[in-house]
């Protein structure tokens, strides 16, 4: 299947990572992905707070530059998704909305019909899509060992969830279970990492990013895997500063989860983006994988 | 045949294909009788006759006037208040003058777009009309005005543009019917104003089909699949018109497993033919599902006015297409 | 929309209605609490959101903009999945920072101001540009080089990663993007007006 | 014959006179709608003198027919075609039009009021020149009635049925009656013992002589019509036989097989294959649980067989279908309780010490699965702290909208039996607090009194993630005090979750059988919801207790009575008269195309094959006239709504639209 | 067109929608008085040809109302009025007569207020679509009459040629 694919702009630089991992498990499982040509920044949440028109349009533009054969547009980064998603919903639901978003588009000589493209996370992608099957048949170095936490975030299951539950949401869980890892059931899987609070108002920020640390940890998790690189700056990034100014000592990896499958299939971990992040990761797979896991 | 004086007969051909004609001329020898029963002062189409002579003659001095065709043009007009007025008893013969037919199928497009199609777009014209010439109602010569026919927005039946007596109705009627159409009259056995001379059944009840509980699933075109002869073909999805139409036919499309389209139009108490047929079919739709209903129909029935109101649209509560603003 | 709704011609609880989509079941809150209560933030709250429903209901307009509520919030969408009238909370969030920004009522909050940093890279590059960012929000809109040396080593670590550009990728048709802004700003403020 | 129609036009006091220019519609009616001999308004039509006007105008004038512009016919129709049949004229010949609930009352412009009724008044004139005089059909009435559900309202039916000489088939689906009230502890406010005040009727009703109990039974298939119905029931088998056993429960203790129970004791208790919900289940005939029975799952075992004293165990027992005749139902199929676990953030299913409140109620109960003890999941530690949370999939527009009704007071009533029964803390989360019937109220104030500490707020979610040392190892109920506007966290030992009141999953389902609809939500839908709350759209059929909205146990009583009263005055009567709305086939005209077979849901149409024509069965048609917009042939008939009558209905609603007509145009170019 | 007062044919069954207005109605709840309610028992009672004659009788637009599917007073009769509504819908677009005119709409008798929106929805809508003047769409114009006098004069000035 031929999907479009919305980068954004954290999988450009800092989370090239997660862009390296999603295009090497990608190929590897046959989603083809098509790179969106000249996409433009989704706006995170800042244009939404100045203005709502001008946040449909600069998002929407995304929308309409999609071709037209295809209709599915796979987006990995949280904020771009329900972006994307939203806009498209606003679109539909509020035809005077869509007709104005419409009328700016025209203004760059594109036009976007709601509800024309689905707009995809790369989780849903892999689980809906791909399903266990097909999953579990490429894995060749499973993660038997390993205890991971899955992290979902915000803004890929809440306010619209793609079939997952938006308070407890299990489709990451299910997909680590493919792989051979032990996943850690802890209760604050769907809570915020603090988003851009670590801008604004950091003891705000580091409060939510403690917790969640925390409770991976008191549930005895090896590592936390993202969904969002805006989770996975705030978790791992800031993880150094929480710990300063808590008195903390939390040193839990922080990987994406494109990464980790990446791993089951044994994918080298430098293709993965392995390395750039800020708490290495590879000691624990070392540690935690038995052996099983060469360094290569 | 009576010894009765005889009768004054006219027949006249307005917007049609001139299939009925053919059709009287089918009754074959019985032809002679009539001719023995009747003077026939109009016939354009087979005999000489000057309308003005009909304009001389004293109102309802025609005792019977079969008149198909539906009405197009003024002079259309013109010759239907002409004739009914001359005429004790006007006949309104065939679906062209009972429901409009398919010259009434013009009444989904506007004057025009039908000039459009003829003069301007159609294959044969183009090459030669290269001035886009388009007929005029009024000419102006150095001899004075010149008139045609005015060409209407809308197509009318008879019954639209007239009192008529009775119908006879098909696409072309059955010579028998005529036949007997003509034996009534001429013994003097009416039925009431305003019948339809024919049967007051539907094409199913001489239809020797084998018929179920309907429920369907998909509509097919017939070239889409090659039907069972035994069975019912609405059942296989073919959409035949004979559950709302008039008997009469002897269901000869059934018959040569063909589906039945309608030519008869309703019975009596039928107010929109093309109504009652989707009315009956999509009850018999087998879904509860808005999104598949729409689905069955888009796919099965792309043309549903074509397939509802082949013959009838003009005759129908709506009668045409709405027309969008000014020409 | 039915009579009722319309009967509020004019008030704080229409405009907000009125700037949101989905925004008329606003009239539905029963004041339960489950958005304060399920919100990150709420402990740092003045007012829980809750609590500005009543006061937009009853036309307490400056208190509201001047509140902090919408500026702790984190758009974790917890108080929309589960208020129980189906009430898109975080979009009223948004709508109350955008009259908030276009008024200027904002107090002690840098969100405005990053915001705008922000925007003003996408208006220029169509992407954003994260090294920009934090030295053009924190030294220059918001003058605290001192945030900006405690985010030192992060940031060094973050750009030795490699994870840290030092310049801004700019699209190809950034003017279609800019001719689109440009529309819809345009569109935003003769609405307003 | 030439029409003379009378119209009336009512005031209704200042109803319809408010926004309608009353006066001017009946002066206008007499001018400009045909046929119109006498056209009147008055102050209000429906009184006695209002009625006297009407039939004094039909002898003296002779009218045939008479139009009424009124309120809603589902109001009055009655009325005015009794009026009309007072005076000689056939009550069909009476329309009604209703001026003041689609007119006045939804409009405040006089003006286009006065022209929308002058329109309503118009169609129904030229409706009524259509109609036809038609007879009620007349039907005695079986004096045997059908109660479906042995909870509270439906025994309270039967009882007060049988009571009064009539006999009761009583169909329930569970092995014994008694319903949810059997569960529970203790009632409020009035704190008995909900077993004391139940068993008692249960066993008048096991005894009496009037009443045939079909348990473990469901309703298969309803058919026939107000007076004399055919139902039938599906007798599941027990596999003990029914009259040989005496129920000395020696079975039950014997079996070696011990399985889960999950629905008496909500998956909190145990019971053994073969059994009887409770100890004082009625009858006292136990079943075989046949997905769990060692004899039916492996074929060895046979204990019970061999151990029962009258050899009542019977393997080959197979469900049978019962049929009886009877005139009327009386549906009272009860709930079932809201899935907690469609809630996630409260945690239910996944943290082990968060209860629903049905299992709380056992958890309480002296004969439940703890001996009345209130302790955690462990079987053994008391709480020292409980969270109670108000309106669980009520009052939120993801699970159920409305208000349950009976949780605040249901609430309170295990806030004080944890209060009296433990040292608990105990703490109420509720939005508002919803107190209204007798005697509530104080029991509210009683509990503030004991000590329960309210607070006012719908719970965001309960969790096990600790953040402070206080919270580790408890359940955290994390909520906003609305009343101060502060974020609170609460940590309790364990919590209980107020769990929706739903409709039976299969409400739907049953109700079709009947005929009758259900609300939005799932309740059965009443005839009225103030003036006829316990008869249902279909004659003949009644609804009492919780299916038809959420209630308590003495308005569900109180429901049982009333519907029983309600068929005792339809078997007092006799017999019933039926509204000869039907349709019927002219065979001539019918050519058996075979489109009207299916559309019948009650079998009302048959084709005869020899005639090659499709005919209606009168008494088995209800009047939809679906089959009538259906016949292609046009040859289909409803009576009272056939097709010139609607026709002219248009025409007449469309009095101000009507275009000029093209022969007109003709004949003065001529 | 400001003051354009559509004028629509409501057919409304007799166990949901039509007590749908009657609840409007005893609620008190406000809406255009543009819709003429005409009671029918049932959603399938409503033909196609009531619809056409409707419009062809001057109506600007029709509102078919019943119970909610799966939810009608005669089991399942509201599922033919969805079959029937979406051919009489293909037909209708086919004639040219906007979607929005004619509208099918689920109200149970406990809706009134969903019923009374539904009305002010389709009543906004058709004021939005203009009049229909249906019967004006077959009129022909002037030309007509003035042709057919050309006719009666020619053929009068040919009969005064002389033989």
């Amino acid at each position: 299947m031929k999907y479009a694919y919305y980068p954004g702009c954290s999988l450009e630089c800092n989370a090239a990572a997660y862009d390296n991992s999603v295009h090497e498990v990608a190929d590897l499982l046959g989603i083809k992905l098509q790179t969106l040509d000249d996409w433009n920044c989704c706006g995170a949440t800042e244009y939404f707070s100045q203005d709502e028109l001008t946040a449909c349009a600069v998002i929407a533009r995304n929308l309409a530059l999609v071709e037209p054969q295809v209709n599915q547009l796979v987006a990995p980064c949280a904020a771009c998704y329900l972006n994307l998603k939203k806009t498209d919903r606003l679109m539909s639901d509020h035809a005077e909305l869509g007709a104005k978003v419409n009328e700016c588009l025209a203004a760059g000589g594109l036009n976007y019909k709601p509800g024309r493209v689905t707009v995809r996370h790369m989780l849903d992608v892999i689980v809906d899509d791909i399903g266990e099957t097909a999953v579990r048949d490429k894995v060749v170095r499973p993660l038997t060992g390993l205890k991971v936490a899955p992290y979902y975030g915000c803004q890929v299951v809440r306010p619209i969830a793609d079939g997952d539950c938006t308070e407890y949401p299990m489709k990451m869980d299910h997909l680590l279970t493919w792989i051979g890892a032990e996943v850690v059931d802890y209760p604050v899987k769907a809570h915020c990492c603090g988003g851009h609070m670590t801008q604004i108002s950091e003891p705000q920020a580091f409060e939510l990013i403690r917790r969640l640390l925390q409770s991976a940890q008191d549930y005895q998790a090896d590592m936390i895997l993202c969904m969002c690189p805006m989770c996975q700056l705030n978790l791992d990034g800031y993880q150094g500063r929480v710990n300063g100014f808590f008195g903390s000592d939390f040193k839990l990896p922080i990987m994406y989860f494109t990464q980790m499958l990446g791993i089951a299939f044994g994918l080298e971990p430098k293709k993965l983006g392995f390395g750039k992040e800020l708490v290495a990761a590879l000691p624990v797979l070392k540690a935690k994988l038995n052996g099983q896991f060469a360094l290569s | 045949m009576s010894n009765k004086p005889k009768g004054k007969l006219a027949l006249y051909w307005a917007a049609s294909c001139g299939g009925c004609e053919i059709a009287v001329l089918a009754i074959d020898d019985k032809i002679l009788k009539v001719a023995e029963a009747f003077d026939i002062v109009l016939w354009p189409c087979a005999a000489d006759g000057k309308v003005h002579d009909i304009e001389k003659m004293a109102d309802q001095s025609i005792d019977l006037c079969l008149f198909n065709g539906g009405i197009r043009t003024s002079e259309q007009e013109y010759m239907a208040q002409l004739l009914r007025r001359k005429s004790k008893v006007l006949v309104a013969l065939g679906s062209c003058a009972n429901e409009g037919c398919i010259p009434g199928l013009g009444n989904l497009n506007t004057r025009k777009e039908v000039f459009d199609t003829v003069y301007k777009e159609g294959s044969s014209t183009v090459p030669e009309n290269p001035q886009d010439v388009r007929p005029q109602a009024e000419t102006e010569m150095p001899e004075g005005t010149l008139h045609l026919p005015v060409f209407y927005d809308t197509l009318k039946t008879l019954a639209q543009t007239v009192d008529v007596d009775y119908f006879l109705p098909g696409c072309p009627p059955e010579a028998e019917n005529i036949w007997t159409a003509l034996v009534a009259i001429l013994e003097g056995k009416l039925p009431p104003k305003g019948s339809v001379i024919g049967v007051n059944t539907t094409v199913c009840d001489e239809c020797k089909r084998t018929r179920h509980e309907k429920k369907i699933k998909k509509f097919y075109r017939t070239w889409q699949i090659i039907p069972d002869e035994e069975t019912c073909l609405l059942e296989q999805g073919l959409m035949c018109c004979g559950i709302a139409t008039r008997a009469g036919c002897g269901a000869l499309c059934p018959k040569v497993n063909s589906p039945c389209i309608g030519c008869h139009g309703g019975n009596d108490g039928v107010d929109d033919y093309g109504a009652r047929l989707m009315s009956g079919v999509a009850s018999v739709i087998d879904s509860n599902d808005p999104d598949e209903i729409d689905q069955i129909i888009s796919e099965g029935i792309p043309d549903p006015v074509g397939t509802f109101y082949r013959f009838s649209l003009a005759s129908s509560e709506l009668r045409r297409k709405k027309k969008v603003a000014a020409e | 929309m039915a009579a009722h709704i319309a009967e509020k011609k004019g008030t704080f609880l229409e405009e907000v209605i009125e700037a949101t989509p989905g925004g008329e079941r606003l009239v539905h809150c029963l004041q339960c609490g489950s958005c304060g209560g399920s919100c990150p933030s709420g402990a740092d709250m003045e007012y829980t959101p809750r609590t500005l429903f009543a006061m937009i209901s009853g036309g307490d307009r400056e208190a509201v903009l001047a509140a902090n509520t919408m500026w702790a919030c984190v758009s974790c969408y917890f108080c929309t999945s589960r208020c129980p009238q189906n009430i898109p909370i975080t979009d009223i969030m948004y709508t109350l920072k955008r009259i908030s920004i276009a008024e200027r009522r904002y107090k002690n909050t840098d969100a405005p101001a990053l915001a705008k940093t922000f925007t003003d890279f996408v208006d220029k590059y169509g992407r954003s540009y994260e090294a920009g960012l934090a030295t053009g929000y924190h030294l220059l809109k918001r003058w605290k080089p001192i945030q900006l040396m405690k985010m030192g080593p992060m940031g060094v670590q973050m750009f030795t990663k490699g994870r840290m550009a030092i310049l801004p990728t700019k699209i190809r048709q950034i003017d279609q993007l800019q001719a689109i802004i440009k529309k819809a700003k345009e569109l935003s403020a003769s609405e307003k007006k | 014959m030439a029409e003379k129609i009378g119209i009336y036009v009512c005031h209704c006091g200042s109803n319809i006179a408010g926004t309608v220019d009353v006066e001017e519609v009946a002066r206008w009616a007499g001018v400009n709608v045909k046929d119109v001999v006498i056209s009147k308004d008055y102050k209000f039509m429906c009184s006695s003198l209002g009625q006297q006007m009407i039939e004094d105008d039909i002898k003296k004038e002779g009218l045939t027919g008479v139009v009424v512009g009124a309120c809603s016919p589902h109001l009055h129709e009655k009325t005015f075609r009794a009026t009309c049949s007072r005076a000689g004229l056939n009550p069909f010949l009476c329309q009604m039009t209703n001026l003041r609930e689609h007119v006045s009352w939804v409009n405040s412009d006089k003006e286009a009021g006065t022209v929308k009724a002058k329109s309503l008044i118009s169609a129904a004139a030229e409706r009524v020149k259509h109609q036809a005089p038609l007879e009620p059909m007349r039907v005695k009435v079986n004096p045997a009635t059908l109660v479906v559900g042995g909870g509270i309202a439906g025994l309270q039916a039967t009882l007060e049925l049988a009571d009064a000489g009539y006999h009761v088939y009583l169909v329930e689906r569970e092995p014994s009656i008694g319903g949810h009230m059997a569960q529970f502890d203790k009632t409020f406010p009035t704190l008995d013992c909900s077993a004391c005040i139940l068993t008692p009727k249960m066993s008048e009703v096991g005894q009496h002589e009037n009443v045939t109990m079909l348990t473990y039974s469901e309703l298969e298939e309803v058919s026939g019509s107000v007076g004399n119905f055919k139902v039938k029931i599906r007798k599941k088998a027990r596999y003990v036989n029914y009259d040989k056993c005496t129920g000395c429960g020696i079975c039950v203790e014997k079996c070696p097989r011990k399985v889960i129970d999950d629905v008496f004791e909500v998956g909190m208790g145990h019971r053994k294959a073969i059994y009887t919900p409770f100890p004082q289940a009625v009858p006292r005939v136990p079943v075989i649980d046949t997905a769990n029975c060692t004899y039916f799952t492996k074929g060895k075992c046979q204990v019970c067989s061999k151990i029962c004293p009258t050899a009542a165990i019977d393997y080959e027992q197979q469900d049978e279908i019962v049929e009886l005749e009877v005139g009327n139902i009386i549906m009272a199929t009860g709930w079932k309780l809201f899935d907690c676990k469609k809630i996630p953030q409260y945690g239910y299913g996944r943290l082990a010490n968060v209860y629903t409140n049905m299992e709380f109620e056992r958890l309480c109960n002296a004969a439940g699965p703890t001996n009345g003890k209130i302790v955690l999941r462990d079987g053994k530690t008391e709480p020292k702290s409980v969270a109670i949370i108000h309106c669980v999939g009520s009052r939120d527009v993801k699970t159920n909208p409305y208000c349950s009704s009976v949780c605040c007071m249901a609430a309170l009533k295990l806030e004080h039996l944890i209060l009296e029964k433990t040292k608990a803390e105990v703490y109420a989360f509720y939005i508002d607090m919803r107190t209204p019937m007798k005697e509530y109220e104080e029991f509210y104030q009683r509990l503030l009194e004991e000590g329960v500490h309210f607070v006012r707020g719908k719970v965001a979610e309960v969790t096990d993630a600790a953040r402070m040392p206080d919270e580790q190892g408890k359940l955290i109920v994390q909520v906003e005090d609305t009343l101060v506007g502060k974020q609170r966290r609460i940590p309790v030992d364990m919590v209980v979750l107020m769990g929706a009141i739903e409709p039976q999953a299969d409400a739907k389902e049953i109700g079709l059988k009947c005929g009758i609809s259900c609300s939005m939500a799932g309740w059965y839908t009443e005839r009225h919801p103030k003036l006829d709350p316990v008869a249902t759209m279909t004659d003949g059929v009644f609804v009492a207790g919780v299916c038809q909205g959420p209630k308590d146990i003495p308005a569900s009583v109180a429901q049982g009575a009333a519907a029983a009263a309600r068929v005792q005055g339809m078997i007092t009567k006799g017999e019933v008269l039926i509204e000869p709305i039907v349709a019927s086939i002219n065979e001539e005209g019918c050519s058996g195309c075979r489109i009207c077979n299916t559309m019948c849901p009650y079998n009302a149409i048959e084709f005869d094959e020899e005639k090659n024509v499709s005919r209606v069965i009168t008494a088995l048609c209800k009047g939809c006239g679906t089959c009538v917009a259906a016949c292609p042939a046009g040859v289909i008939t409803g009576a009272h709504f056939n097709n010139e009558q609607i026709f002219a209905e248009i025409e007449g609603i469309l009095w101000d639209a009507k275009p000029q007509t093209e022969k007109k145009e003709l004949q003065t170019a001529k | 067109m400001e003051n354009f007062e559509p004028k629509i044919v409501g057919f409304l069954c007799n166990w949901c929608s039509y007590r749908a207005a009657d609840l409007a109605g005893s609620a008190r709840i406000k809406y255009p008085p543009n819709v003429r309610i005409i009671r029918v028992m049932c959603s399938g009672r409503v033909d196609p040809t009531f619809v056409f004659k409707a419009l062809a009788d001057g109506a600007d637009g029709v509102m078919i109302a019943g119970c909610h599917p799966g939810e009608c007073h005669y089991i399942e009769q509201n599922y033919k009025a969805m079959r029937r509504f979406s051919m009489l819908k293909h037909t209708l677009d086919a004639m040219g007569v906007e979607s929005d005119r004619v509208q099918l709409v689920w109200a149970s008798a406990a809706e009134g207020q969903r019923l009374a929106e539904a009305i002010e929805k389709l009543v906004s809508d058709v004021k939005r679509l203009g009049p229909l003047k249906w019967p004006a769409n077959w009129q022909e114009d002037e030309s007509r009459l003035e042709a057919l006098e050309n006719i009666v004069k020619e053929h009068a000035e040919a009969m005064e040629v002389p033989q």
